[in-house]
Parts: C-alpha cells; structure tokens; sequence
C-alpha cells in the first residue's frame, strides 16, 4: 500500500513538473511582447516608449536569459509569488485570480453539485424504463449536446432582453457594493440565476446519460442477476447497481471539480461574469504572461488534485483496486 | 446459453435497422450531412457578401435572415454546417487514432510502457486546450478549420487512449491473444490482427463520440475567439452574433440556427453511440 | 418426486425469431437425485436452468408444466415466482466468479439479501456459519470484499449462499469450469455433502465436463440442441450409452479431468444446427454416423429399458 | 453518502433561490441614488487596478480628468486650449514659458495647490527615465517657480507643438504625497486611494467597475461656477460592445463611448438614444483610419502602384455599408475635421484622390502592371506575380469587413488581394517588424491640439527594425522627416508658418501616398436621456463639447460635458 501510494506521488510530481514547464513555455512561443503591448495602449512619444520598454522589460523579469526565468519562476512558485499581472497592471496575479475565484466558485459548485445529484437520480430512474427511455431520455441527449453558450445566449434573449426578469450581466447590480445586506444578496442571486441554470441544464443532460448508460450496463452485471435470481425485490437490485454506477459518476464529479477553478469560459463571457474563464481570456488576449501562467498553474493543481483525490477516494470505496496494490 | 451468434455482417445491419435511437441519430446526421453537401448549391450568395438589408428576419428571399452586415445567414449556415463535419471528422478521428494507438500499447505492453504513456495522457489531460490553441494562433496568421480540427485532435485523445487501454487489457487476458503469441507473432501484428478486429466496434462507438466532443470543443473554441480568422463556423456564427449585439436587439435568426444544429448533430450523435452500443452489445438489446 | 417437467419449452426472442434454445423437455427428479445435465454448449442446459428460476426476456416462455414437491411452479410469470425463488429452486449460477456485488462486503451482502427477502438475518446467522465450516471458509469471509477471495472460495461461499434456504432444488450451472481439477473434485464433492446433509433435496449439475459426472451424479442426462436425448443412472449411461450422441461424448473423452469437451467434439464432423429454424426430425442427423430417412422425423423421447431414456429412431430399432 | 436529504436538501436550495430571485425581483435598489448617479462605460477594457496617472496606459477611467487634473484642457471642437489648474500660460520668450497659476485650487485632502506641485511633476520625468513625458527634458532645461504660483520653463529647444500637448496631457501630482515615492512607486505603483485635484475622489472600486464620489469642495465652483451634476459616476467595465448596448437601451447605461452596430436605428427607434449628431455621420470624428502599404515590399514601393491603390478603394463603400453612416470618408490628406484649416484646398484639388477605377486601372496600364498570363490578375511590370495579403486583427469585425470592400477594390482592378485575420498579437507583430503587404491601422492618428502629433505618428522616423509608433510602412523620405520636426518647433500661435509647413507635408503626402486614408473613426457616443438630460449635440443651444469618457479624452470635453448635464426628472 505504502509502496503503492510512495510511487503514485511520484508520477503525480513528475506531472506537475512536466505540466508546469509546460506551462511556463507557451506563453513564451507566442510572438509578440508582452511589454510592447502594455505599452502600445499608451500615448506616448516614440523615443520615450523607447525607454519605457527598457524599464519594463527589467520590472517584469524578463531581461534575464530564458534559462534563468525559468528557474526564476520556479523560486516564485514555491514563494506563491506568481509575480504581476501585464494587463491588470500592476495587480499581483495571485491577487487577481483569489479575486476572480469566489466567482467561479459560487457558479459553478452549485452547478456542478446539483446538476450531478439530479442528474444521477434521473439518470437511474430513467434507465430501463422503456417510456422514459424513449421519451425523456433523448431530450437529455439534446442538452448534453447543447453548446454551453448557445443556451446561455437563449436565455439571455429569452428571460433576460424579452421578457426581462433577469439581469444579463455581471455578478451584481452596478449600482451596489459588496455588502451583506438582504438587498445585495438578492441582486447577487438574481445575476447569478442565469449563469447558473444554463450550466445546470447542459450538464445535468451530461450526468443523467452517464448514469443511465452506466446503470443499465450494471443491471446486467451477473451479480445483478445472481440476486434476481435469489428473488430479491427490485429495489435491492437497483440499489446495488446505482452504487456501482455510482462509482465512474464520483471519478467524473472529482474531475469536474477540478476543472471548477478554470472557470466556465463560454457561459461567463455571455454574461459578463467575472470569473476565471473570462480573466484567462483577457490575459490571453493581452498575452499577459504571468496571469496565463498563473491561471494555467491554478488549473493545473486543480486537475491533479482532483486525480489524486479519486486515486485515493477509489482506493477506499472500491475494493476492486485495492487488489492491484498489494498482490503482484 | 446465448442465443447463437453468427459473425455475418447483415446481422449487425438487421439489428442495427432495427434500433430505434440508431436509426433516429443516423436520418439527423445524415439530414445534416447532406445538408452540408447540397446547401452551398441552393444559395448564390458569397458568405460575407452583403446579400441584402441589415438585419432582415427570415422571408421567402433570405430563408435564415440577415445578419447586421446583411450577409445571408443560411448561406453562413450551410457553411458552418460544412465546416462542423470537418471538425467532427478530422478532430474526432485524430482524436481516435491516437487514442487507440496509445491506449492499445499501453494496454498490451502494461508495465513501463504504460506508466510512461500514461504519465503522457495525465499530463495532456492536464494542460489545458486552451494554451496550445494559444500558442498555434500566435504562430499561424491564419487558421483553418482543419488547424483547429488537428490541434483538437491532438488534444482530444487522452480519453480515448484510457478506454481503450482499459478495453486492451480485458482482451489480453484471453485466450486467443495467449495463443497468438505463443505462435511467436509480432505484437504490431497481434494488435492489428487480434486485438483491433475484436475492438472495431469499440473504436467506432469511441469515435462517434469523439466527433461531438470536436464538433462541440470547435464550438466553444469559436465562440471565445480562437477559432479559425477564415471561412465560417457555427460556433463563429455564435460569435458574431453575440458580438454584434444579436441578443439586445432580437437579432433571433442570426443565433438560433447554429446553436441548434450543433445541438441536434451531437444529441444525434450521442443517440446513435447509445444505439450502436446496443446493436454491438446483445446484452443491452432486448428492452 | 421433487420436480417434474413436462414438454418445458422456453425460446430466446430475438428480432430474426425465436430461437429455440429448449424444445421440450420432459423429465423427472426424485427426491435425493444429483443429476448432471450434460451436452456442448449452447445446448439449452443453461437454458433449462434459467427458466426454472429467472426466466426473464428476451427468455421467452412457450408451453410446459413445471411441478415442484406437488406445487404448480409458475415460471412464466415472474412476480409470482418470486416467492419460489432461493427458498424452493435456488441456483449456483454459472458466474459464480462475479455473482456477488465487488463493492459489499459479503456478510452484509447476505444480510441486506436475507432481509429483501423477509428473513431475519440473526436467524440464519449460525447455519450460514456452520456451512462456512463445511466448505472451509473462515469466518472472516464474511468482512471481506468478493476480490479478497481466490476463485475457488467465491466458488464455495456462492454455493453457500444459494443453498442457505434448504431449497428444494438447487442447480449448479458449470461450476467447475473455471476451476482447477482439485478443486473440481472438492467443490463438487461438498455439493453431495450437501444433498447428503439434506440442505438440498435435489441437485440438477449443469456442466459439459462428463467426467466430473461420474463421480457425483446419480443420474446423467444428454441434451443436443435444445433436446433431451438421453436420460439414465450414472453407470447405466456410462456403460450403455444408447444415444450416438452420447457415445460419442462419452468415447471422446478420455480421461477424467479434461477440460474442454467442445475441442474433443471437434471429432464429430459438422457442427450444432441453427437453432432459429431447427431441422424437421433428429436434430442430430446431419452429424449422425447411423443417419436413416427415418430421423427425418423427431424421434420420441422414450423409456427403451427402466429409468432409462432415450430418443432416437436408431435404438428403438436395436432395443426392441 | 446519497441519502435522499440531500437530494431534498439539494433541490431546496435549488427552490429557495428561485423563490428568492423571482420573488424579490422588485426589491431591486442600491447603494447609490439612481438620479445622482451616472453610469459610463466605453473605455475600460480591464478591471481598474491603478490610479497611478503615470501609467497613463492603464490607469482606471478617470485618474486624470476627474481625479487628477492637469494645467490645461483642450477643446477640439473649437480646436482651443482653455486655462485650467493654470489660469494663464505663454511663452514670454521663444524659450521660456511663464505659466501662472490659479488661487484656491485644494488638493482632495485639504492641502493647498501650489506651483511646486507643479514643478515636481514635471520633475518627475527627469528624476525617472520610464516617465512618459521624460524626453521633455531632453529639450527642457529646468523649471523654476516664482512664488507660489507662478512658474517659469526654461527650454535649451522649445517644441512648441508637443509641449502645448502636455499641457493638457500630463496630470499633476500633490508633492506632498508623492515626494517619497520611490521609482517603483512611481512608475508600477497602483498609487490606491489616489488624491487629486479634481471633481471626483475615488469611492470604491470592484473587478467591473470604477466608482467615483462628487468632490464636495471642488475649486471650480468656487472660481468658475462649474459644477458636475452627477454624485457618483460608476464607470462600467466593458464586457462586450453588445452588453453596453443592451445596458443602455434598458437604461442602465448613461453614457456610452463604445462602438455600437445599427445607431441609426437605434436613434429612431429608441427615443431616449442620443447621439451627438441626429442624423449621419452621428459621431464626432476621433482619428483616421489608414490603409498602410508595406514600401519595403513590391509593388508597394512603387508611388503608381499606390496611387492607383488610392483610386481603386471605396472608401464610401465602407463608411456605407460597414458603418451605416456613422462614420465619414476621410479626406484624401487624413486630417481630421477638427484641423481642416490646415487643408490645402489646391494641393487635394491638384494630387488628392478618390474613388476612380478607372483612373486607377489607368495609373496600373501605365506603369506597366498588365496581366501578361492571363489569370485575371496584373502581374509586375518586370512580369513578377502580385499577391497581396491585407490583415487586420481577428475578432474586429468592422475592420474585418473594411478591408473585404478593399480587397473587393483591389480586385476589380485587376490587382490579386487576400483578407487574412491574424490574432492581435501577430497583427502587431507583423506591423511593427514590417512584415506585412497591406493592413489597416489609426492607433496614433487620434484628434489632438496639433496635426503635428498626428504627422509625427505618419512619418515616425528614423526607420528602425521595429516600428512600434506609426510609420508602419516605412516611409523614408527625410525630407518630410525633416518638416515633421519644423512644424513641432513652430510655435503654435504661429498658424500661417503651421499651415505653410502642413501645405508641404499634404504635399508631399499626396504626391508619394505612402498610405492611404480610408474613413475618420467615430467619437463614439450615445446617451441615455432617462436620467440625464442636456447631453453635448451639434444642435443650437445644446452644450458643446466632445463627450468623451475615453483616457486623455476628459480633458477634451468629457469633463465640461458633466458640468453641464442635469437630471432628467
């Protein structure tokens, strides 16, 4: 198990190295720079832009060899110093993205939660209903196969230009400040609601087909009929099978929450809404190195905890693996 | 007992005709398929011509409407429709073949092989699509639908390599894989000739699949700016739309068709993967 | 007489037809008897054995009766066999391997099972664990999961488990296949401890392995494609065979042990027929050495000598 | 672990939010007083994050102008500069400015507002090279206060054009704060809870916007009787052109300097949509669009080549069908309207251009482009091919479309022309490494006290590897170079030797055509009358400024244009 566990680190750091260097090496392939487009927003004469670049070109480090930035963002990283932001100058990126976060994270945890338990709960009881199956079951498909954006934009349009019960952008009225009051949080809530329900719906069309597909293949498992063979009523059956089914949807659920903090890029662009999505956007518009970087960086330890965290959570509710770690 | 099964090939199109959800997914894709193919012909208009009036709602003249630049949205349609096939073809099947490759030496060699492949896929998993696109636009002044569609591909195959890697280690495990290579064949050779032929219809359900992920991946891609500086997409149909204010000014008819399409070529999608797996699989056909 | 069978016909639907995996079958079981059902794969033992107990699509029941100590079995209609099921006709199915869930431990498997069915788990504690005993199982099994198990201990705690109600007929479908001769030789020797112990009454032992019959069974009967076509006692069978089937299953298998009968059949020219549009008449004439116009008709399944069934056009006419 | 309560508990909070949202959808109402606050949008592209008026880049909408003020506006509709801080400037010799200081100006904080203010900003170019207005002291030789508000800059080599330009460009900093700063503070410090001068002290700010509180005590009102009208003015990030548009037709936006598509509808159809004009071009006129042909690369080299390329292009074309009228062709010379008094009637008459293609195929058959493999296409007169690839950045759609009606022009008189829409970055590259045949381009040429900004930025010189400033086709000629620089040093009250000076340079503009301009970019803004009234027109007796929340533009107009607005109710 030790030894199991030992190697599994092992991989897991070798992957974040080779990601990180990743990470750090795109944005440096793109052509361009950085500097020069901070500055070509500026109205400026040209031999002061001149010196200007010179100045800023030192302020972000990137006067230094290559080899010394990388090892330079190396140190960083281990300062949780991902140093400062091009396009949101001079803002710390970490300060930029812990500020963006909480956004993603209020849309997207519910969405993903909720999608996932309702979706799970549909899912199983839609399978093997042959009504269901034929009725419902290919509107799931539908939305599974709906584009994030284009919903959005639909209910925008919709609820929002033509029938205008919901504010169609940003994450709260312009004409209030974060507050815990009782009229902010509905403000919050009324500008949240859109977002959020788009992302529901498509991913819960996602959840459900998962589910069904999953349980129908575990009602045919032989242990599934082993017990109908014994007798045992239905619920029994449909029980077991949901929890196996159950098994592949809390792999999907742990990965999907991994990506929560790269945010939902289509879904906050419609609407303005202020998350990482739409930031990662803008710095790659702005080809702002260190927020890229830092963004990519947060997306990255996302991911991989999130792969750890089922390697781990795998080991505790399904047996079957436990196997492969201690024989051979 | 099983009922018996012959390997003939018209039983898989007799059940295959048979399966609702496969039928029903196949006449959408192909409606749109064809759509693709003859649409061009039925307009004769350019795609960023202006056709008409800004801004026209759909009539006997503009079938889809305008757009604010009084292009002829069916036109842009049928494109997109065109390049949405491409996507789903050229990404979708990237995707698969580098998955299968992957997945199945991963599979059948297990042991370093797979640790090392599967640090690959981990990795890729973890890099976000995004990045590369990122890079590949800065270096292309100009991106094609099929840059995208490769760059999704070569994106896209992590998933495919772990089922089938999975898929690759149950079906080393019998029998006839051992005699095979107890008859000291190559392991190219019993991939090719013993593995694949028993995967086949894994690998096409994978692929169908892999089409919508493409198709859906270009969407999105589009949407936010990434997507190919020529030609038309769906997803860039979205895009403009939204960015010339389609939503505020009820410019319905500019954002609906694509998002639809898209939705019903990879709900049919889907639906057909459902079914052929229920065709493929006897075990899940009888319901 | 614990079970009888008469003119059983269950059919698998699928949409080119039925195809007619067992085609009347009439049989009788005495009380105490270890029969073994023998005959290649895709035969339609399974089959007899699946719709004793489950018989659920694309299973499809045709015609038969089905008694079981006197009492009408209603196979064909699955809510009411329910209350059969494990506590009159339980079956050890052929997955044994896979037939408890991998993700319960199995003691609370047989827990949750017990009280689905309306039984007090407590009660059955102590017969659940005396038979663990039986079949050399530790306790400790019980907190396991089905993968901490070796193939043959979820072999014995399967066996367990399906005979834990007493039933009245229990069916062991090809339970030794998987397994290794000894272990063969054991699991099949704890099922006559079984009968012995009067845990079951009766045992129908499904397996396409002849040999394994000599040892245990009381009486062996022949199925070909969908047909009964040979029923007798062990040693009678044995040293008789009447059937040119049954010769020849039992002539090509040499020694006790050998695994794969199929790859022995191989011997017989020809294969199975199709059994969607079976042949009129013998189902085994295309393969039969002794083949007359006469097979073009179906033979009966007949008594040529006491407790000893045959159906072929061919021994009729050596017989009498 | 999937018990039912929390799928109860699940679908419940699911339901709460519901009920909460449509259930006090009315309960709607701020922190700020709809009638007191003015909500803007159209400059902002990024999240505020600095208020630091050095990085005049990136600071948020604002910091100078309704912060930070500086010693002069401009007004270029009048094309006048107006005393501002400083009630009075001139130049006492030809190399020393007297600039005098008005009384009474309070900082934010209470401090008074004095010439050493004044003297450190300025200063602050000299103390740190990455200053933007640092190469002032190139030809600046010192400053020196007289008193406590009065100054006098000494030059050693007046620029009289670019120094009028800082005047109402550089914002000044209170000394008293800032004389500690440090050079990082100074060049990268967001410099937070900033305190200027102005009508507006900053109340608070989040990722999409930038709040601003009325300054109470403001000196305007006191010595000019100015007063802004709005209490707070909520500058709106922008998402999208679009989400502006769709904010300001409900009534959310006031103010917008966005690019909107379909004005004129909106004027007509929304009665409370205001526009500058009623009617077309709509829009002010705020900078020119160029055509910018590659003179290192053939056949753009060739002066015929690009004359006939002038003539082949439709520019009304695009102001038509791209811009639906809320644009306007440009003149032949680029100037923008505001300087047309220093258009040479008889140079255009003599050597302007418009859209001819006949005249352009003419100029083509002459200079020897003829289609010698018939392919529909002019080949080179020395037989080479011709494929030209014109770019502009991918996802600006109006530059996209423009340059399709400039291809389709190229086209039709036999020249081979392709549209190619790289990302911005690669665009960028590709203009400032001159790697480019043809492209579209206006990032310098922007309404300003002096054409000379606008020719400095045309004729950027010398030529470098990288152009980063203008001249992005590489025009040499050091002889326009050389008026470019003549002009800067005329003074400005000099108007006769400016026009002299800009006769030549038109001259020289028009014989060589090293780019073309295509249509003047639209000031743009649109108004919501709902809560605000008396927005800037071109009507009689309506205010008379350039509305403009733009950076560097409040000091154009924008800030008088909030002197004069006034509540709708």
């Amino acid at each position: 198990m030790k030894r199991y566990f030992s190697r599994k680190v092992f991989i897991y750091i070798l992957t974040f190295f080779l990601a990180v260097t990743i990470d750090w090496l795109v944005p440096r392939f793109m052509p361009g720079n950085p500097v020069q487009n901070m500055l070509s927003r500026a109205s400026i004469q040209s031999d002061a832009a001149e010196v200007m670049r010179g100045y800023y070109t030192k302020a972000f480090g990137l006067d230094v060899p290559l080899w010394q930035q990388y090892l330079n963002f190396w140190q960083a990283i281990f300062h949780g110093d991902l140093g400062v932001s091009v396009y949101m100058f001079p803002e710390k990126v970490t300060n930029v993205i812990f500020r963006a976060v909480p956004y993603d994270l209020a849309l997207l945890v519910p969405s993903v939660l909720l999608s996932w338990i309702a979706g799970n709960k549909f899912g199983a009881f839609a399978a093997r209903s042959r009504w269901l199956d034929n009725t419902i079951l290919p509107i799931t498909y539908l939305l599974r196969a709906t584009p994030y954006m284009w919903l959005a934009i639909l209910m925008a349009w919709s609820l929002g230009i033509v029938w205008g019960i919901f504010p169609i952008s940003g994450a709260y009225s312009f004409s209030m400040q974060p507050s815990f009051s009782f009229a902010f949080l509905v403000s919050f809530l009324r500008h949240w609601f859109l977002p959020f329900a788009s992302l529901f719906i498509v991913q819960f069309g996602g959840w459900a087909i998962g589910m069904r597909n999953m349980i129908i293949y575990e009602l045919e498992e032989d242990y599934s009929h082993y017990l109908e063979s014994l007798g045992a009523p239905r619920s029994l059956v449909r029980k077991y099978a949901f929890r196996n089914a159950m098994l592949p949807q809390i792999t999907g659920l742990a990965l999907r929450l991994g990506q929560v903090v790269a945010g939902a890029l289509a879904t906050e662009i419609v609407f303005s809404y202020p998350g990482i999505g739409y930031l990662l956007l803008q710095a790659i518009n702005n080809q702002d190195y260190f927020l890229i970087q830092g963004c990519f960086l947060f997306i990255v330890i996302g991911v991989l905890l999130a792969n750890f965290i089922i390697d781990v959570v795998y080991v505790i509710v399904d047996p079957r693996t436990r196997q492969g770690m201690e024989g051979t | 007992m099983e009922p018996p099964q012959s390997k003939e090939k018209n039983e898989f199109f007799y059940f295959a005709l048979r399966n609702n959800k496969l039928v029903i997914g196949l006449i959408v894709v192909f409606f749109f398929l064809v759509f693709a193919i003859i649409g061009p012909f039925l307009t004769e208009h350019d795609l960023n011509e202006r056709a008409g009036p800004r801004n026209q709602p759909p009539s006997a003249e503009y079938w889809f409407g305008t757009t604010t630049f009084g292009q002829d949205v069916f036109t842009q349609f049928v494109y997109g429709l065109r390049a949405a096939f491409i996507v789903g073809l050229v990404g979708g099947g990237l995707a698969t073949i580098v998955g299968m490759m992957v997945g199945f030496f991963a599979g059948y060699h297990g042991g370093m092989v797979d640790e090392l492949l599967n640090m690959l896929t981990n990795t890729v998993i973890t890099i976000p699509k995004l990045a590369v696109l990122l890079v590949i636009a800065a270096y292309l002044t100009v991106r094609g639908v099929i840059h995208e569609s490769i760059v999704i591909g070569l994106w896209s195959w992590p998933w495919a390599a772990r089922a089938v890697r999975s898929q690759t280690f149950s079906l080393k495990s019998r029998n006839f894989i051992d005699m095979a290579r107890m008859t000291g064949m190559s392991s190219m050779k019993i991939i090719w000739t013993e593995i694949a032929p028993n995967m086949m219809s894994y690998l096409f359900m994978t692929f169908v699949l892999q089409f919508g992920g493409a198709v859906l991946a270009a969407a999105t891609l589009d949407f936010i700016g990434l997507g190919p500086t020529e030609g038309i997409s769906l997803g860039l149909m979205m895009q403009h739309s939204f960015n010339w204010s389609a939503i505020q000014l009820g410019i319905w008819w500019w954002f609906v068709p694509p998002g639809a399409a898209l939705a019903l070529l990879v709900g049919a999608m889907y639906l057909m993967n459902v079914g052929l797996d229920e065709v493929f699989n006897p075990k899940l056909r009888e319901r | 007489m614990a079970l009888k069978t008469d003119d059983l016909r269950v059919y698998y639907q699928t949409l080119k037809g039925d195809v007619k995996a067992l085609d009347g079958a009439s049989f009788t079981l005495e009380d105490g008897e270890i029969m073994g059902l023998a005959g290649e794969s895709g035969c339609g033992k399974s089959t007899l054995a699946k719709s004793l107990i489950l018989l659920k699509p694309p299973m499809k029941y045709v015609e038969g009766r089905v008694r079981l100590d006197g009492e009408e079995l209603p196979i064909w209609d699955d809510e009411k066999m329910n209350s059969f099921r494990y506590k009159n006709v339980s079956i050890i199915p052929q997955y044994a391997m896979n037939a408890m869930n991998p993700t319960r431990k199995i003691g609370k498997m047989v827990k949750e099972l017990l009280k689905s069915r309306g039984i007090s788990p407590g009660e059955k504690r102590d017969e659940l664990e005396h038979r663990l005993d039986l079949v050399d199982l530790t306790r400790d099994v019980l907190s396991m999961y089905p993968i901490e198990l070796s193939g043959g201990m979820k072999q014995r705690m399967v066996m367990v488990i399906s005979s834990l109600l007493d039933p009245s007929l229990l069916m062991a479908d090809e339970i030794t296949s998987a397994l290794d001769v000894s272990t063969q030789k054991a699991v099949s020797e704890m099922l006559v401890e079984f009968r012995d112990k009067d845990f079951i009454k009766s045992l129908i032992f499904i397996t396409h392995d002849i040999s394994i019959l000599y040892q245990i069974a009381d009486s062996i009967t022949v199925m070909y494609a969908g047909k009964l076509v040979e029923r007798a006692p062990t040693e009678e069978i044995t040293g008789r065979p009447l059937h040119p089937y049954t010769k020849l299953l039992i002539s090509s298998l040499p020694k006790i042990g050998a695994k794969y009968t199929e790859e022995k059949l191989e011997g017989i020219p020809g294969k199975p027929p199709e059994l969607l549009e079976p042949p009129e008449g013998c189902r085994f004439k295309n393969r039969c050495p002794k083949k007359e116009e006469e097979c073009d008709e179906e033979p009966p399944f007949r008594e040529v000598s006491p407790g000893h069934k045959v159906a072929c056009w061919k021994v009729k006419k050596d017989v009498s | 672990m999937w018990s039912k309560n929390r799928l109860i508990g699940g679908t419940l909070l699911v339901v709460l939010t519901l009920l909460l949202t449509a259930g006090l959808a009315l309960a709607q109402g701020g922190n700020y007083e709809r009638s007191e606050t003015l909500y803007t949008t159209g400059n902002a592209w990024s999240p505020p994050t600095d208020w630091n008026p050095i990085t005049n880049w990136n600071y948020a909408t604002g910091t100078t102008g309704l912060c930070y003020e500086t010693p002069f506006l401009y007004d270029p509709l009048e094309d006048e500069m107006k005393p501002w801080l400083a009630k009075k400037g001139e130049w006492v010799t030809s190399d020393t400015y007297l600039m005098d200081l008005r009384k009474g100006i309070k900082w934010q904080d209470g401090e008074e507002f004095t010439a050493q203010d004044v003297k450190f900003t300025f200063e602050l170019g000299k103390r740190f090279d990455g200053v933007y207005y640092s190469t002032l002291w190139k030809w600046l030789d010192e400053i020196v206060a007289i008193g406590e508000y009065s100054l006098e800059f000494r030059f050693s080599d007046p620029l009289y054009q670019q120094w009028e330009n800082y005047l109402y460009s550089i914002a000044i900093v209170p000394k008293h704060r800032w004389k500690d700063k440090s050079q990082e503070d100074v060049l990268s410090g967001a410099n937070k809870n900033p305190i200027g001068t102005g009508a507006y002290r900053y109340e608070t700010h989040s990722q999409d916007r930038m709040v601003w509180v009325k300054n109470e005590d403001w000196w305007a009102t006191d010595l000019l009787g100015r007063e802004v009208a709005p209490k707070y003015v909520v500058d709106i990030v922008n998402r999208s052109n679009n989400v502006s548009l769709g904010m300001l037709l409900q009534g959310q936006i006031d103010w917008s300097n966005n690019f909107l598509p379909g004005v004129p509808s909106l004027v007509e159809n929304y009665s409370n949509v205001h526009t500058y004009y009623e009617e077309k071009p709509y829009m002010l006129s705020a900078n020119t669009a160029f055509l910018f042909l590659n003179l290192t690369k053939k056949p753009m080299d060739d002066t015929d080549f690009r004359k006939a390329t002038g003539f082949a292009v439709d520019s009304g074309k695009i102001v038509s069908n791209v811009y639906g009228h809320i644009v306007k062709a440009s003149n032949p010379t680029g100037l923008l309207p505001n300087w047309s008094k220093y258009v040479s009637e008889e140079t255009v008459d003599e050597k302007g251009f418009s859209y001819d293609p006949a005249k352009a195929k003419e100029i083509l058959d002459k200079a020897g482009y003829k289609d010698v493999n018939d392919d529909g296409f002019r080949e080179g007169p020395d037989g080479s091919t011709i494929e030209l690839t014109i770019i502009v950045p991918n996802g600006w759609t109006d530059w996209m479309q423009s340059i399709r009606i400039v291809r389709d022009g190229l086209n039709a008189v036999g020249i081979n022309a392709t549209v190619k829409f790289p990302d911005f970055g690669n665009y960028q590259d590709k203009i400032h490494a001159g790697t480019f045949d043809m492209a579209i381009n206006n990032f310098g040429s922007s309404v300003s006290n002096s054409p000379f900004t606008f020719y400095e930025w045309l004729f950027q010189s010398p030529i470098k590897d990288r152009m980063s400033n203008g001249n992005f086709g590489r025009y040499e000629n050091q002889e326009v170079f050389d008026l470019v620089t003549e002009l800067n040093k005329t003074p400005t009250s000099d108007t006769e030797a400016m026009k002299e000076t800009i006769t030549d340079i038109q001259d020289i503009f028009l014989t060589d055509l090293p780019a073309v301009p295509l249509w003047y970019n639209g000031m743009w803004f649109q108004g919501n009358t709902s809560h605000w009234k008396n927005w800037p027109s071109g009507a009689e007796d309506t205010p008379d400024h350039m509305p403009s929340t733009w950076s560097g533009y409040w000091q154009m107009g924008g800030l008088l244009t909030l002197t004069e607005l006034e509540p709708a109710k």
